[in-house]
């Protein structure tokens, strides 16, 4: 039974028809490429299953339960981790607590709760190095630059036990160093049966860690297939329109 | 009998002084039974929205005007405008002199200012530093109460500090903080003259003040004479609050206001200038106003 | 922004085109504000009869360019994303100065030579001269706040609204102190010109309806017809990609609240003439009556959003609401809250019809 | 933020250490206006040898804490990147319907179980319980306020500057309309009690500093110190990104802005109790002024910065001014003009600080 | 002699050395592929360049003439061009008008010069087009996708004639199909005899169009060598420090 299902899912802007009618599953442990032009709808359809909008129509089942999110936060309770292509951090913050907003790590003192500002700092320092991220958890994301600021919004998903990840353009901004450092964090989540749903519009990334590889054109699902029994060529044809269906 | 429908207008509905005109109104126009008192004004005094006002209730067609005037300039072309539209005018309070209003009914401000010079006068002939506390400095009627209390107190041993009057812009825990900075700044200051009421309408905040100027005060070095004779002020006076107060009588302004305009729908003739008069009250006569 | 069309060679199949009421006019706020203006006018027609007469209309007309040209004004400065609190200040000091500066012209205290003596009555030396100075006074003196608070927000970096903040207490001050708190009138042989001017009628319209007109369509033709009104939406969209990409910033800022101060002044000084002064307490607090009136025109307050139309249209809606009350007879204190909830009713329609997806 | 510690293994060559006066406290605006209330104290001192005298300290320790409390509660919400039009308004309202249930309970018009008969005089059947009920009623209302302000903002989307600015004439307007314009007085048996805990003293100290003290403190912990704090420092950054990492950023704001108008509201009440009266006009344009203090204290208008002590001192350099120019002897047209050039002066100094390389 | 040559150029943070003396020249005609790990100083050499903000030491000649921009639009007028990492985009105008902000195209009307809407429209949608990018000139930009805003952002530095442009990321977000089309046109320019300096985190981008690539590390230049000589392992090697220097 497949962890995550898409089944009929359409999503209108107004005149806009992001996404129409797709069909789509993702497996335990299973990572799937989501590739496709610019604006083929695959930051919608993240967004769609993270819960930050209902869908138009078609229904999201997950663990074999039919689920209906309102609002982000649900769907992380339920094991969704997302990294959102605009990185979704306050500027105003340090590093360590961004990772761990909306999820402080507290110590209780008396009847109250405070802030553990030592554990966090320590904790986000060691998910940095785990990413070979050069980031100081105690400074300001304000001053940071664009790969840092990626550090951060990838450090956050290791904080809960997720069952699965979506990864919206994750190695856009980031160096070489850490592009196989993302990359071999995504494999290690499989290997924990972890499913990772990536977005990138990187091929050799997409061809290097994922079982399967899905393309998006204008809204429609074009191509699901094994990435063994496909090419970088045939990937791309399928995203410029040069080839319909795969 | 005929129906009247008479429009009053204060300057600002904000202020407890024109509650009692209004009351008056009110009052007179039940007793007289064919008269209908309508109480609008400003929320706050500014003048622009009196003149639209004015200019609303002309388009209604009232039988009649009374006004307290915000501004003399702006209010003499609104009256105009009243008066051309067949509507009879009278100012109450503050008045529009040179205006087509037919009639002022109030206080007169000097004589009022004049008054309190007086009281101060004759309760401290010794003299000292004294100061003012008044309201908004745009206000005609409080800057000739101040003219006159200056000009009761020239000649005499009392010399105004600099800074004085304060405006507490009609807000009264202003003017009781204005009334502590006062003191602080000049520690001999010898007497405190609010040309209104403000400062008493935060009774518990005036008893603080006096209460720590106790000693000078009951050594008859200090002395306190205030302006208006408000409910809550004459029962601080009792109570030992303040040396004197002199009020004005905007009860009976109301009153006559709304005898004035059935005078001059039925085309009687009525003075120009009724003065309602004041009350002088102090310490001993206290308790008959307060019956 | 006017270019809407669409291209022949690009044609995606998963874009489909607007409904019409979802598109240009239609699905501006500035619409619904007028509907809600329509439906407020037949109520108030239905509870007063003395509403729809002549007399009243053209009061209406006229009470309500009383703010309507400043709301043009701080229109301009929301739609950049600032804010301009300093209007009704502004308002009161144009038409203090401009009274003073008559005043002193025609008695002579200032420039006697232009002063003559006619049949022993002082009379203009140049006719129209004293009007035109005192007028050109009041506006100086507009436009010189309105650089200093431009100069401030664009040059120092200052936030908008302390900016602005301190500047209206710094301006309600001054029109205390130049007038030792009495304010001042306008008189001399130039004052009936100046009443004609700011009070008077062209035919049937009052004359601050004829210059409101005027503006506002001029307004209209810059914001979305030359450059600078285009630069004035992108500083309110982005501030830093305007000043990257090689807008103006800190000029286009400035003009703004230039004019802000610029719209309030002669609007201060037509209200002056329409009252015959100008008091020392004239348009107190009218800031926020402005900023309420241009936001229920549909100005966002986040910037990039708003117009001329919008902002007559909040005036029109607000004065409507304060003369039908008093024709109704209905209590001022209750008008104040009658103004809130329209204000926020203003906005909840406009954020319904605008609700995401 | 606390967390500015060095880690060991994250040493890199090109990155050194902040000088101490560029960290920490030194670096703060808070700690730029306290500097320049020295420089104002020392000013005044010496113009008026009365200003430091005991008695004028401890009126300035009592005059500020009368915004300050409000002041707390509009820096919470500025944090969050909102604004609070409507706390004068609440100041005013809470503390009318405080007096109001004080007399109605008093002359037994509601409950009248709760008042006996002693000696011939009412007395309370239980004592302090009208007065607690009082209190409770004028909380009560201004929490029902800030729930609307919050549920208007959160919910529905509006922005806080118009939804507050048409409170703030909703509320104003109740106020005149409960009261018919007039006000009201606390009156009855537990007077005495209301004036004791509002007005009284302990020790040297007035009872209004003192509570801003505790709720300050209490402030600053929670700020700093729990998760909530931290989201409302989130919501100020990217109240999207707050949404979106699992911030509850509808309740957040829903509680800033109830919390607002909880503290306007006791702060109204204070002052009634140090009145002795609670006139409709109470607070009247308040809202310019708490904002001013909490902007002078480094809040920042756009979101995420400030804190409890920059309220403070805001407050309190107001009030030294207000006060001092009163002492100085300074003509009172001035006043108004000086208070806007400190306002201004106060965020310039901060922007010159910050300003960027 | 070199177009624009940097010597000496430091620029700090308060404590954060972002660059330290670096010396650097690009000729005419020349593709220049900056790299460095994330937060190494490549935006921040991009923004010196461009006037955002001036050096703290060090001087910038351009054409022979040192040169000190105080804003971006000095830099512009003389022939600067920046392709931004954050896009510099107004979300509340068009793509059309986003292209042309700062230099509309106008009309004379009289003595008046008003905005020629059709004339701007037009001239966008054929340079969306030469970028092949699915972007419609009279949409809000604020509805568009990660790569459609890159394409109004690149499509804006073709307005003018330009003697060197800045690139800082282009393809981050852009999909393959516009990759591709963005290299060619950096090829394009520097037929016309335009400089290009190319930020970007994707090596086989850099190896396939640029001439010569610079590396910087910590905000120190470590590597400036002809791309022929050197290989895609050498250049990891710099970024990642595991190689001091070339
Ligand atoms: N909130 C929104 N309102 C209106 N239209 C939207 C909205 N969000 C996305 N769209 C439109 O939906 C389409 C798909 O956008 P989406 O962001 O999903 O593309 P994408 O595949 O992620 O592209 P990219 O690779 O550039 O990130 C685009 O045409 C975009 O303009
Ligand atoms: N305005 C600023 N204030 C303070 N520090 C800054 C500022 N801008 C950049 N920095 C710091 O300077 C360093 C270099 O930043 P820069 O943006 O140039 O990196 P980059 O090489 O472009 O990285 P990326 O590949 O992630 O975009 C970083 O440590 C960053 O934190
Ligand atoms: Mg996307
Ligand atoms: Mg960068």
């Amino acid at each position: 039974m497949a962890l995550l299902e898409l089944s009929g899912i359409s999503k209108s802007f107004g005149p806009i028809k992001a996404l129409s009618d797709i069909d789509f599953a993702v497996g335990r442990g299973e990572i799937v490429g989501l590739m496709g032009d610019n604006g083929a709808g695959k930051s919608t359809m993240v967004k769609l299953i993270a819960g930050n909008f209902p869908p138009s129509a078609g229904r999201i089942v997950l663990d074999g339960e039919a689920v209906q999110f309102h609002r982000p936060v649900e769907a992380r309770e339920k094991g969704i981790e997302v990294v959102y292509q605009d990185l979704a951090i306050c500027n105003n913050l340090t590093a360590a607590a961004n990772v761990f907003l909306g999820r402080e790590l507290k110590r209780q003192v008396g009847p109250f709760r405070f802030l553990d500002h030592r554990a966090m700092t320590r904790r986000a320092a060691e998910l940095f190095a785990d990413l070979k991220s050069e980031t100081r958890p105690g400074d300001l994301v304000h001053k940071m630059s664009g790969g840092q600021r990626q550090a951060v919004a990838i450090a956050r998903t290791r904080l809960a036990a997720a069952k699965i990840v979506l990864m919206d353009e994750p190695t856009a901004a980031i160096s070489i160093r850490q592009v196989s450092e993302v990359l071999d964090l995504i494999r290690r989540l499989r290997d924990q049966g972890i499913a990772v749903i990536l977005i990138s519009h990187r091929m050799p990334d997409v061809f290097s860690v994922c079982d399967r590889v899905v393309v998006l054109r204008r809204g429609r699902k074009v191509a699901d297939k094994p990435i063994a029994r496909s090419t970088p060529e045939e990937v791309t044809a399928l995203i410029t329109g040069a080839k319909e269906t795969a | 009998q005929q129906k009247y429908r008479f429009a009053v207008v204060p300057k600002a509905m904000n202020n407890p002084f024109f509650d009692l005109a209004r009351d008056g109104c009110l009052k007179r126009a039940k007793e007289l039974g064919n008269i209908e008192c309508i109480y609008r004004g400003p929320v706050e005094h500014e003048p622009a929205t009196q003149a639209q006002l004015i200019q609303d209730f002309i388009t209604q067609k009232v039988d009649g005007l009374a006004i307290s005037v915000a501004d003399v300039a702006s209010a003499t072309r609104s009256i105009k405008a009243a008066v051309d539209a067949g509507i009879p005018v009278i100012t109450f309070d503050a008045d529009a002199p040179g205006s087509a209003r037919s009639a002022y009914i109030g206080t007169n401000n000097k004589e009022f200012g004049l008054a309190l010079g007086k009281q101060l006068l004759a309760l401290r002939p010794e003299g000292g530093k004294y100061a003012m506390v008044s309201g908004g400095p745009g206000a005609k009627n409080l800057a000739e109460r101040v003219d006159g209390v200056r000009e009761a107190l020239k000649g005499s041993k009392w010399v105004e500090v600099s800074g004085s009057p304060t405006f507490c812009n009609d807000d009264v825990a202003l003017a009781v903080q204005q009334m502590a900075d006062l003191k602080s700044a000049t520690p001999d200051l010898a007497a405190i003259v609010p040309i209104g009421g403000w400062p008493m309408f935060a009774p518990e905040g005036f008893k603080a003040f006096v209460n720590k100027n106790k000693k000078e005060i009951d050594a008859g070095k200090f002395t306190l004479v205030v302006a208006d004779t408000l409910k809550m002020q004459l029962e601080l006076l009792r109570d030992g609050y303040s040396n004197a107060l002199t009020g004005q009588r905007p009860f009976e302004m109301g009153e006559k206001s709304m005898d004035a305009l059935l005078a001059l729908k039925k085309k009687e003739k009525i003075p120009e200038i009724i003065y309602t008069g004041l009350d002088t009250v102090t310490k001993e006569t206290v308790g008959q106003y307060l019956k | 922004m006017a270019e809407t069309g669409r291209l022949p060679g690009l044609d995606l199949d998963n874009v489909g085109r607007a409904s019409w009421w979802q598109r240009g006019l239609f699905a501006s706020q500035s619409a619904y504000v007028s509907l809600a203006l329509v439906a407020v006018v037949i109520g108030m027609s239905l509870a007063s009869q003395n509403f729809l007469t002549a007399g009243n209309i053209s009061n209406v007309a006229q009470n309500f360019s009383f703010i309507a040209i400043a709301t043009l004004g701080i229109t301009l400065v929301i739609i950049t994303g600032g804010i301009d609190l300093s209007v009704g200040s502004v308002m009161c000091f144009s038409a203090i100065i401009s009274a003073m500066t008559m005043t002193a012209l025609s008695d002579g205290s200032i420039a006697p030579w232009l002063i003559t003596t006619v049949d022993g009555k002082p009379a203009a030396a140049v006719p129209g001269l004293i009007f035109a100075l005192s007028i050109l006074a009041g506006l100086a003196v507009s436009l010189v706040i309105g650089l200093a608070n431009g100069f401030a927000i664009a040059r120092l970096g200052l936030s908008p609204f302390v900016t602005t903040l301190g500047m209206l207490s710094i301006v309600r001050g001054l029109c205390y102190v130049v007038t030792n708190g009495r304010g001042s009138f306008p008189s001399g042989p130039d004052a009936d010109l100046f009443y004609a001017v700011t009070a008077g009628k062209v035919g049937p319209l009052p004359m601050p309806f004829v210059y409101l007109v005027g503006l506002a369509i001029v307004m209209a033709i810059v914001l979305h017809h030359t450059a600078w009104g285009r630069h004035v939406f992108a500083l309110g969209g982005n501030e830093k990609a305007a000043e990257l990409t090689g807008v103006p910033v800190a000029r286009v800022k400035i003009q703004v609240y230039a004019l802000s101060a610029l719209a309030a002044g002669l609007n201060g000084i037509i209200v002056s003439g329409w009252l015959g002064s100008a008091p020392a307490n004239m348009a107190n607090s009218y800031e926020l009556n402005i900023i309420a009136a241009a936001v229920i025109g549909g100005a966002n307050l986040a910037g990039g959003i708003g117009g001329p139309l919008g902002a007559i249209v909040g005036c029109v809606l607000l004065e409507v609401i304060r003369n039908g009350l008093v024709l109704a007879q209905v209590s001022s204190y209750w008008q104040q809250t009658l103004v809130g909830c329209i204000i926020v009713l203003a906005v909840l329609v406009d954020r319904l019809r605008t609700r995401g997806p």
